[in-house]
């Protein structure tokens, strides 16, 4: 919150592979408050690995990250991103409650509180259900009120409207949308139509990328 | 919140998972019970002979008990993506990762300090003995949980990484057991410990200053 | 010194010529081994690439 | 990188560039082929025909010169090995990867020697194969740490990461090493105590010596030899599909 | 194709594969060989002690190497999907599950039989007693990889199976290291042995009539 | 190939549930050598547990199944189906050729050899690669392979389009009209719309099916 530049995310030229095959390379934008980064592409184009490599997971091949034009890792990155993948990081043996406080220990509070945030995500009330007991569904929900409680601008989201049904969808698009609006960033890959399509809206398409 | 905070709540929720776990926290406890009565099974009846291997016997138990539980360290965190959001926390990784080996430890390690004088005595290990045995597994188990972090960090990635874990980690081990297993056999006769105490205190503050940085370096390579 | 007391080697010969036997063994094989993979490995790809550019 | 001058940094990434490498490789075998019988042929006609035996210890001391030499470099190669661990994990120098892995099978292999060769020397002079020593049994364990090595890098799929992983376990077991050096300082054992290696006054006759010097010599220049070979190989394996394989492959055909 | 033909295939392609996988294939010799280092180490170098141990030492270490390898039985199958198309066969599930059996002993526990003698040379098991120890490990290794499939055969279709297949499978190996273990102490006592041989006989001709039958069901359960 | 029954498989108000969830119940068809049936239906609707109760993996929790009119078990059932999954059966290990061979082991040769069948999928040429050299699209096709080379009447494929391309799915369309044609029978699942119009297809919809 005590950030004197302006956040922005910047990717020059970056190129990524698994084994010896390239997904991508040449791969350039830049990413400021107020915008969405939409990725697309075929199963196996790279999308996933892209999210990771920007979450320094993995390594690029070519090209770097920046954050408020530092690298990585002298910037104040991963104090002001949060990631939500394939899988969720949520322990099902615990509570509801459990869970987001473990999350908030790790991090620093955001916006909304614990209760709020519930509320938000349509998870009111489920606060001392053990994470088993959940759907599918309500999973994806408890791990974006996590987006939720904890200070972050840059959100990096894969495919988060998996297994959730059409209302579930609309209220991410809803939470995106706020974020957006509160200066916020948003990157995610879905395979699913978005109704974004009034905010500042990049596309990537990977299949083109090489 | 604090690094401090972060750390405690590592402990706290690792705990808190052990407990929910119970069955499955029991398992090494079993293990190290188990492979200290084959050895009677295995020599046969001779009092003698097993007072002599006590020390060794226990000490090897408990090396592969430790061995064996060290899989849980990291294991469900990787595979539901806690891992991943401990990488991405901005507080430093070792330190969190230190938080891992202590809660594992308490769950893992202190149990086998409990059961071990015990099993000692039924294999016939002389009661002044049994002071350092205790100490030599409360200065050197919390070491097989901080070496062991390594080779688990390094093969959590892998599907089939039991048997390389062992291969990996048991010659990391072998420091640890010459000193404390030395040190049980020389009470049993009645000699001083005093210098391989000090040397093991001396390896396990080595090893907890410097085990959690190689730990989380090789986490980030196996989340890649 | 005749050979066959050389061969001897003062009634060690087995133990002595074992070990230099043994030694001139894996120093052998650690040298070739990795220049016949190489050349197989040379050969195949050799052979994908003729693949690649039919 | 700024600790390293730009000159000294420039250097190492030409010669880190693997066609580069490649190609010095082929160009430096041959003269390390002759400095490797150079020191050999006296070595060995010095140890085995020139050095009288030993009056306690008869022909059966000859062993001494595969022996030692070999234990020196099982000792060695590992230290080189954690160091080479360190620079990849420092400066990611992909050159540092591929010679840390290539010279675990040829560590394992002195490791190897130094053991079988130690135990036949032990049986004419101990009476015994084997005896469980501090000093024989961490030179076993030493060798675990050579395969578990190699085993790690091929478990895991990803070479890149494997070359990580393979850094940082190298690094590790590294404290390893002092243990086996210092083992007959520390433990009273059946194996002989530093000889040779007091250098202020080796306790070891002249001529018996400089065979021992040469061949020591001789296995460390087979080491460079037999590391930049598999090298070469472990190169062409990890970068199957560059642009330099391609070009060798056409220069070839 | 015919029943022997499918068994025969079975043998052939498992061996095939764990040739072409030598590395993991050498895992539990190595563990073997670790685990019987261990002890050594562990009670310092004492001949003569080392000398009463060795059965004891040698046969409970086959037993965890024996363990510890049961796990690449049915693991890959059962990931890479060919354990479906094994229950998929028309041929007879038992028999060809015997198959494995058979190829993972011979890459597990044959090797065993090679490298066991030699570890007890070292560890000073009279002359006399190898070929009891020989013997005695030829019929009982095979054992335990018939009785280990069963408890594989249960866990492999869980995660975190480890723990659990040795709390189920040792209390299933005890009476083979009792009788094996006992045959080799008499043996380096030079008493005879004949019953001790016989009743491992008798026990290795009925688990292979009668394990394969469990392994089967419990395999079907698994893949549901 | 000695029936002297029709090959048929009936299929009577089969229910399966995972966990305690029921997933689809009152389930009743029947197919007869010529047709296809393609399984429809959202993630996580049932289809694959469908199809492996079709296997005999899983029991149903009711219904039965029969082949021919006899229960499975006591049905020449398992020599005359054959099962592609999710997980393909092949090991990475082995080679084009050693993979197809002990395919051929388990089972009773059909109408093709091994060469026509790799020609078939246009993998000749491929005999002697270890299976790990080939992508991800190849690996599916050799799986295919298996299904030519040995003897079977009913194919059972889950999703068998992933990681196929275009050229791909047309060849195994070509395949399954080629099957169907010589009497066979096939049911499958796949979220592709399939040009497989011309044939006697039934379509089951499984999130109907409660
Ligand atoms: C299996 C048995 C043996 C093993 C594993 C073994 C291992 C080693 C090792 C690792 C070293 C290098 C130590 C260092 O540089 O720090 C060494 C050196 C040496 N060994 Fe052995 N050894 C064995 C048996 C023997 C026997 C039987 C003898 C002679 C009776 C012997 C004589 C020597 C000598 C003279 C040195 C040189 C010591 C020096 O000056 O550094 N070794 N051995
Ligand atoms: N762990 C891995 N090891 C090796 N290759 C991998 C691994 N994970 C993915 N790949 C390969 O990398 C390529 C890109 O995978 P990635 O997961 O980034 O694709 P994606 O665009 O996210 O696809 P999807 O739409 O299926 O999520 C794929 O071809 C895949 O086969
Ligand atoms: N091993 C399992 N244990 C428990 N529940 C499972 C298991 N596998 C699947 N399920 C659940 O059973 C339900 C049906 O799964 P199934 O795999 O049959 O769906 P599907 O129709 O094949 O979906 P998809 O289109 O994703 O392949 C899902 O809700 C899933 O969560
Ligand atoms: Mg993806
Ligand atoms: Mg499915």
């Amino acid at each position: 919150m005590e950030h004197t530049n302006p956040a922005e995310l910047a990717v020059v030229d970056l190129a990524c592979g698994r084994d010896d095959r390239l997904l991508f390379s040449g791969l350039s934008f830049g990413l400021r408050p107020g915008q969405v980064l939409l990725l697309e592409g075929s199963n196996g184009s790279g999308k996933t690995t892209l999210l990771r490599t920007l979450c320094g997971f993995r390594e690029a091949d070519e090209g770097e990250i920046r954050w408020c034009g530092q690298l990585l890792e002298e910037s104040s990155y991963y104090a002001d991103m949060a990631y939500v993948g394939h899988a969720e990081g949520i322990k099902k043996e615990l509570t509801v409650l459990e869970n987001l406080r473990f999350a908030l220990a790790l991090s620093q509070p955001g916006h909304y509180g614990i209760d709020e945030a519930l509320q938000k995500v349509q998870l009111a009330g489920y606060d001392d259900n053990p994470v088993h007991t959940l759907s599918a569904g309500q999973k994806r929900r408890l791990s974006l009120a996590r987006l939720l409680i904890t200070h972050n601008i840059l959100w990096i989201l894969d495919e988060p409207f998996t297994s959730l049904d059409r209302q579930g969808i609309d209220l991410i698009e809803t939470l995106i949308d706020a974020h957006v609006k509160q200066g916020g960033m948003v990157i995610l890959t879905s395979h699913h139509d978005l109704s974004l399509h009034h905010i500042g809206l990049q596309r990537i398409h990977l299949d083109s990328c090489l | 919140m604090s690094l401090t905070q972060a750390f405690l709540a590592i402990i706290r929720r690792d705990l808190l998972l052990a407990f929910r776990r119970r069955a499955e926290m029991a398992n090494p406890l079993l293990f190290f019970v188990m492979v200290v009565t084959l050895f009677p099974l295995a020599v046969g009846a001779q009092p003698n002979l097993l007072q002599a291997m006590a020390p060794g016997v226990i000490w090897v138990s408990a090396l592969l008990a430790a061995l064996l539980s060290l899989d849980s360290l990291f294991r469900s965190d990787f595979d539901d993506g806690s891992l991943e959001q401990l990488l991405l926390s901005p507080h430093s990784l070792p330190v969190l990762v230190l938080g891992k080996i202590v809660a594992h430890w308490l769950v893992t390690g202190l149990p086998l300090l409990l059961v071990a004088p015990l099993l000692a005595l039924f294999l016939g290990l002389p009661e002044r003995a049994m002071p350092t045995l205790w100490l030599t597994l409360l200065l050197a188990t919390p070491m097989l949980s901080l070496i062991g972090a390594i080779g688990v960090a390094l093969t959590v990635g892998l599907r089939r990484g039991g048997m390389l874990l062992s291969l990996l980690v048991l010659p990391l081990y072998i420091p640890v057991l010459i000193f404390a297993s030395s040190a049980v056999d020389r009470a049993a006769s009645g000699l001083p410990v005093t210098a391989q105490i000090n040397i093991l205190l001396a390896m396990l503050l080595l090893a907890l200053v410097l085990t959690p940085l190689p730990t989380a370096a090789a986490l980030k390579m196996s989340v890649n | 010194m005749t050979l066959e007391s050389f061969l001897h080697m003062g009634g060690y010969a087995f133990y002595v010529w074992t070990s230099y036997g043994i030694t001139t063994a894996v120093l052998l094989w650690n040298l070739f081994a990795p220049i016949v993979q190489r050349k197989q490995l040379l050969r195949q790809l050799a052979l994908k690439q003729k693949r690649a550019q039919r | 990188m700024s600790i390293i001058p730009a000159s000294v940094s420039r250097f190492f990434h030409r010669t880190a560039s693997s066609p580069h490498f490649y190609a010095l490789a082929d160009k430096f075998i041959p003269w390390l082929i002759v400095l490797f019988l150079l020191l050999l042929i006296p070595g060995l006609y010095g140890g085995l025909v020139m050095a009288p035996a030993d009056y306690q210890q008869g022909d059966s001391y000859r062993i001494i010169y595969i022996h030692v030499p070999a234990a020196w470099m099982s000792l060695f190669i590992y230290v080189l090995m954690a160091i080479m661990g360190g620079i990849a994990l420092i400066w990611h120098m992909k050159l540092a990867e591929v010679m840390l892995i290539s010279s675990a099978p040829i560590g394992a292999g002195f490791t190897f020697i130094a053991l079988v060769t130690g135990s036949l020397w032990g049986k004419p002079m101990w009476g015994t194969w084997w005896v469980w020593d501090a000093r024989l049994t961490s030179e076993l364990i030493l060798l675990f740490l050579y395969l578990g090595i190699s085993a790690l890098y091929g478990a895991i799929e990803d070479k890149r990461s494997a070359a990580r992983a393979v850094s940082i376990l190298a690094l590790v077991g590294v404290v390893n090493i002092p243990i086996i050096h210092y083992s007959v300082e520390w433990w009273n054992t059946l194996h002989q105590g530093p000889t040779v290696s007091k250098m202020d006054k080796p306790s070891i006759h002249i001529s018996m010596l400089i065979p021992l010097l040469l061949m020591a010599g001789a296995f460390k220049v087979y080491y460079a030899i037999a590391v930049l070979q598999t090298a070469k190989l472990e190169l062409l394996k990890r970068e199957a599909t560059a642009q330099w394989v391609k070009n060798l492959l056409e220069n070839k055909a």
